[in-house]
């Protein structure tokens, strides 16, 4: 028997060794985007990189994102697996086309002739004290597009895991990485990181009898945070990290929610029109005999997102959770 | 110490190592597009090429002709006409080699013709039964693009990526005067420049992007001087010159394959028809314009060339039409038989693998399908004829 | 009393007139876009607009769609009221970041210094034999976008009266014009044309007392459609047309779905991720203990926006909706 | 009959009425940047013109190293230093008239500071209490651009909007060299090509995008060479060089006003400090090229001008030292009391009239606020201290 080299690892240093172990096992793994090579990338994530594998496959690209996508799906075309780094996810936005017109529908459009196995890493959220454009969730718009998946990692173990799935993945995954938790540490094992489980599983964090909390990404430690505060309250709060958005793992929900009959969806991202009205409507659909309250939400308000100053005005928090859980309509049970 | 002297003591200096980084002047183009038909040159062109380019124009004007004649029928959705532009299509097509790949427009389905594709499978997405009629690897030849100027950044990264194989592979690219002003174009002539990718971007100004023409597109002296913005080199060439489009875009595509990296072309051409059929071109433009160009036409200037040579003769005229006639008649009838359809397909290819959304959906639509061929009598409602 | 010459207009035309009415009645407003000058755009729907107002007003732009509404955002800073059109839904995706990240923002960035009164005239839907890029339903997008207002007629006099209204509005709208309703004609009379509304006011299009259909834009003609056919199974449908997505006029959906009980959500966009996510979430939470059933939805497929030969299969037709409403447990009313 | 007689009666025309639409040689920069300090012309500069600009730049080097201070006190969230781009800085600012607009990019606070802008107005972005700490329209400063090159189509659309009222108006926007790359760029600069609008682009070329060097952004001979491509002169100077950046400037404005269109002008500079505080340069640049620019540095330019004209004399020079050390010191002073912050005013802008959602936000959130104030005693939570 091995003894397990466990310490304690960041999410953004499991993301880089997640680039780094699928650059090392598959030669048409490339990494491209602004600042990723000789600087590691502004959060670091790709760091070592180029020099490991040299400038050709982490690469510095000009400053323009439709072209970064734009050359990926080339590449992709002449069957590369180009991994795209976004610098931040409001700088997303001017490869949209190419995300909506072509990366989602290639596959489709050449009836599966030719696949788009990108990758695009796209740091996201709040928390950060980003100045504007820095601290957008920009899910929605990923989600309503199909032919794209939507990862999310709230874990360091869920980083590596997800990241290598996704690459591997044979469809375009937009992978968003929680940026306020990419300083976050847990013991982790990079000697042999945790086997990559197929993106599409939701996992139950926290099991919990008094209803289900459905989360994602950056608002995972906010919710197991406050399931442990619900005690007091005499709430057993079951906490889902949905880890993927696209496909939804409707199977975890349901089983879940049917079993507790109350839900909390709880995203950083604005509520209107975000992604949980989408999580919302279906757990209605599916779970509405064993439901004593509405599916609620706990979202960023519906606003531009804050100056930093302001900023814990808008995200979601254990006091906003927990009134929502208190308005589940506990007297209807009693 | 006079002043000077003292300017000398402290003349500062200039930023560090600054200098051009490439010299501009040969990325500048001619002042005249390069033309090579009614003039010295054309004598010097090959026999064996003209010929074949004049074989091809017949051929790509009557596949115009005929896609035309389909929309009339109901047998295309659509059709963006390159009449009058046959000699960019054919000689992008004649310029590339197997390997090397094809980036089309939505205009461009002749060029895929001319470069060996299937006519029906080049009009699927105009017909309407899928977004692409083939395989783009098979032929090397990307899915015509609908969005302008997006299939540029694409070019390069396959170029990219072909270089950093070790394969020798040129991509050719092309796109309309109107598709120059989009960000696409710009962040990929920049992308090549930068990676030294081996690409040719080929730009056909035909006068118009819809309604609008390149005055109001443009104010630069021609669409290739963009090119030294980049740091290629930037080529005119009259577009409706067979003999000279093709010279020049073998030309870049040689160049792109020895590694001297992207070329930009313009070729200076027109469309002679309404941006498609569902255009009323009378709305913009007057018709001495358009029979301006009629003595220029690219079939014509060929004709001109084979006729002073003595080489184009009554067989060989016939022998020409004769072809070019039978690939129209096999296209009428292939195309007036309505394509296999089969709903089911719709959720084939949205991802690799199915998810559990798409499989409940596509388990409802196959129960009302079944469900519709029972109302039927079984005979089964074909979606051709219900569009 | 005066006589009203009433005669038979396409929505097309209504839209047409508006455009003119309002740069008649305020100098400041100016239209852009590719081909909307000499042509009077793919769609005529400013048709003699160049004629009667000149270049300057009515301007054919370059083809580069950020360009445009970058553009505009500069022309609504000098106190201009720019009037956009995107030639087709798909082909406003370029202009994203500018929509996204200014568009959107601008007022809320400069504390009301700078407003943006832009519309963004986009003919979205599928229905009309388009090729790809021809025919996406982009709504979901806008609606996930704080600070901007999202818009849609489904009728010759909401066209006239809603385009008026955002023209008005001192916030950028994305005026959402459905392609294949351009062609829908009634009786108008274009020289007193319905009084300008508010935009952000649902309307109940036809009254019911069974189950309420929530639709707006192209879904409404078939919403209605289904309503008759509705009545053979005994159904008694109520038929909202939301005609505003942003601001949504909560108060109009909760009265008819408290008074029904039940509800099926309408649209051509894709399901997962659409409009309907939304709405149905709100409609659970406002109207819990009035649902006898889960809302319902009935949405394009999530897909692709199918080549037209197939694009009958994605569209909700009819007989889906009647399916839905079917499924809305009538057996727990008897 | 000659085969040269006989092309004579079958030469085609050219395609009808080419030619280059402007002549591209004015168009072209000049191999190297525009200088004036240290050469002949300097001589002849304005006193009055140089002591302004010693004034400035002193000011503005000041302005730098108090901003990088607060960021080090937690003052300033981030900031973006353009230390050793004072000279650009400042030139913007002088050369524009009160009616005219700046439209600034991130990294240019100083400009906004220069044209007159209060320095804590022009930091509330970096600092984070806001996103914008002014009113646009009453300085003619637009809010700085934080997505890059996103600013050019709005400076493009206000000149043009400006012009269509019969205003004279000039809008100068400023950009990086990393943010040329941006189909932003490219859109803007061919719309206000073909619009003839009254504006200069003025890009900084500084060397990096963060840490990308400009070899891997372009391989343009200059990035002043783009402007052929939209039919604009392209100009290039000594960004270090005040007088040179200021006359320059200054002529480009001219030339908008007398209606003669864009001009697009690339300054060549050095970013003397790491991105921003937040960065580390170290790992990607040597120090050695940094130090060789130090001798280039745009204040030791105008100082070596003035003291060999005798007119820096310690006076002077502890006059100037004393006004920037007063600014500095004003702006510490002012920077280091907590911003006055309202959290009800995160839905007061969003839309001109809220709408029933985001009034039902704003008194959730308001309860919140004073349920937070009643278990505080009454002494509420300040949002600064929070951060
Ligand atoms: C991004 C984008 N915007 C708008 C359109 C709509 N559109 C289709 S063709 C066309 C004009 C294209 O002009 P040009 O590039 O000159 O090509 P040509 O039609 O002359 O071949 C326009 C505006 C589009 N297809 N894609
Ligand atoms: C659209 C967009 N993409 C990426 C970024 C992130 N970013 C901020 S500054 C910067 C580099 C800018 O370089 P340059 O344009 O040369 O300006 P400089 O920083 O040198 O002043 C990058 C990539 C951004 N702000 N906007
Ligand atoms: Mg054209
Ligand atoms: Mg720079």
């Amino acid at each position: 028997m091995t003894t397990v080299a466990v310490k304690p690892a960041t999410m953004g240093q499991a993301l880089g060794r997640a680039l780094r172990d699928a650059m090392a096992d598959d030669p048409s793994v490339h990494v491209l985007g602004e600042d990723v090579g000789t600087l590691g990338g502004v959060f670091r994530v790709t760091d070592g990189l180029a020099e490991e594998f040299g400038d050709d496959r982490c690469t510095d690209t000009p400053l323009a994102e439709a072209g970064i996508l734009g050359a990926a799906v080339g590449m992709a075309m002449y069957g590369l697996r180009p991994v795209v780094e976004m610098q931040f996810d409001a700088f997303a936005y001017p490869a949209f086309e190419q995300l909506i017109s072509h990366v989602s529908r290639m596959r489709n459009r050449t009836r599966g002739g030719m696949p788009m196995p990108i990758t695009i890493r796209v740091p996201y959220g709040g928390g950060i004290g980003g100045v504007e454009h820095h601290s957008d969730s920009s899910e929605a718009y990923y989600m309503a597009t199909p032919g794209l998946h939507v990862v999310t990692p709230a874990t360091v173990a869920d980083a590596y895991g997800l990241l290598r799935a996704s690459i591997a993945s044979d469809d375009p995954v937009v992978f968003l990485e929680p940026k306020r938790l990419y300083w976050s540490k847990a013991d982790w094992n990079p000697d042999a990181p945790s086997a990559v489980e197929p993106i599409g599983k939701a996992v139950v964090r926290r099991a919990g009898r008094s209803a289900t909390l459905l989360t994602y990404g950056p608002s995972v430690p906010v919710c197991l945070e406050a399931a442990e505060a619900a005690r007091a309250e005499g709430w057993d709060l079951e906490v889902v990290d949905l880890r993927s958005l696209v496909p939804f793992d409707d199977e975890t929900v349901t089983a879940s929610v049917r079993r507790t009959g109350r839900a909390v969806v709880v995203h950083e991202s604005g509520g209107f029109g975000g992604p949980g009205g989408e999580i919302a409507a279906r757990v209605s659909e599916r779970c509405f005999h064993h439901l004593e309250a509405p599916v609620l939400r706990v979202a960023g308000l519906d606003i531009p997102y804050p100056p930093p100053m302001l900023e814990r005005h808008h995200l979601p928090g254990v006091d906003r959770i927990l009134d929502a859980v208190a308005r589940l309509q506990w007297e209807a049970e009693s | 110490m006079t002043v000077m002297e003292q300017r000398g003591a402290y003349r500062p200096a200039p930023p560090p190592a600054w200098q051009l980084r490439t010299d501009p002047a040969p990325l500048l183009p001619d002042v005249e597009p390069y033309r090579v038909l009614g003039t010295e040159a054309a004598r010097k062109a090959d026999q064996e090429l003209l010929l074949r380019l004049h074989g091809e124009l017949v051929r790509g004007r009557r596949y115009n002709t005929q896609a035309t004649a389909l929309t009339k029928q109901g047998r295309l959705a659509v059709y963006p006409s390159s009449t009058g532009q046959e000699a960019c299509e054919i000689a992008a097509a004649l310029a590339l080699r197997a390997q090397d790949w094809l980036f089309p427009s939505y205009r461009d389905t002749l060029a895929a013709v001319a470069r060996g594709l299937d006519p029906v499978a080049a009009l699927t997405l105009l017909r309407g039964d899928w977004h692409t009629g083939y395989d783009p690897r098979e032929h090397r030849i990307a899915p015509l693009s609908t969005p302008l100027a997006t299939q540029l950044p694409h070019a390069v990264g396959l170029a990219h990526a072909a270089r950093l194989k070790g394969d020798d592979v040129v991509a050719l690219a092309m796109v309309g005067d109107g598709g120059t002003s989009e960000g696409d174009f710009h962040e990929a002539l920049n992308f090549a420049a930068v990676w030294q990718a081996p690409v040719v971007f080929f730009v056909q100004n035909n006068g118009f992007a819809i309604s609008v023409p390149l005055a109001k597109q443009t104010a630069a002296p021609s669409l290739a001087h963009k090119a030294v913005g980049y740091g290629m080199p930037g080529r005119l060439v009259d577009g409706n010159d067979a003999v000279a489009v093709h010279e020049v875009l073998s030309e870049a595509v040689r160049r792109a394959r020895e590694g001297g990296g992207p070329t930009l072309v313009e070729a200076v051409t027109y469309r002679m028809e309404a941006h498609t059929n569902a255009d009323d071109a009378t709305r913009y433009r007057q018709d001495a314009e358009v029979e301006a160009w009629r003595d220029h036409d690219p079939v014509l200037l060929v004709e001109r060339e084979l006729t002073a040579r003595g080489l184009l003769d009554e067989d060989r005229r016939s022998a020409v039409r004769e072809d070019a006639e039978a690939m129209a008649a096999d296209l009428r009838e292939r195309m007036n038989r309505d394509p296999a359809l089969d709903p089911m397909d719709l959720f084939a290819h949205v991802y690799a693998e199915q998810t559990s959304q798409l499989r409940e959906q596509a388990a409802q639509l196959r129960a009302e399908l079944e469900a519709e061929n029972e109302s039927d009598g079984g005979a089964g409602q074909t979606d051709g004829a219900a569009r």
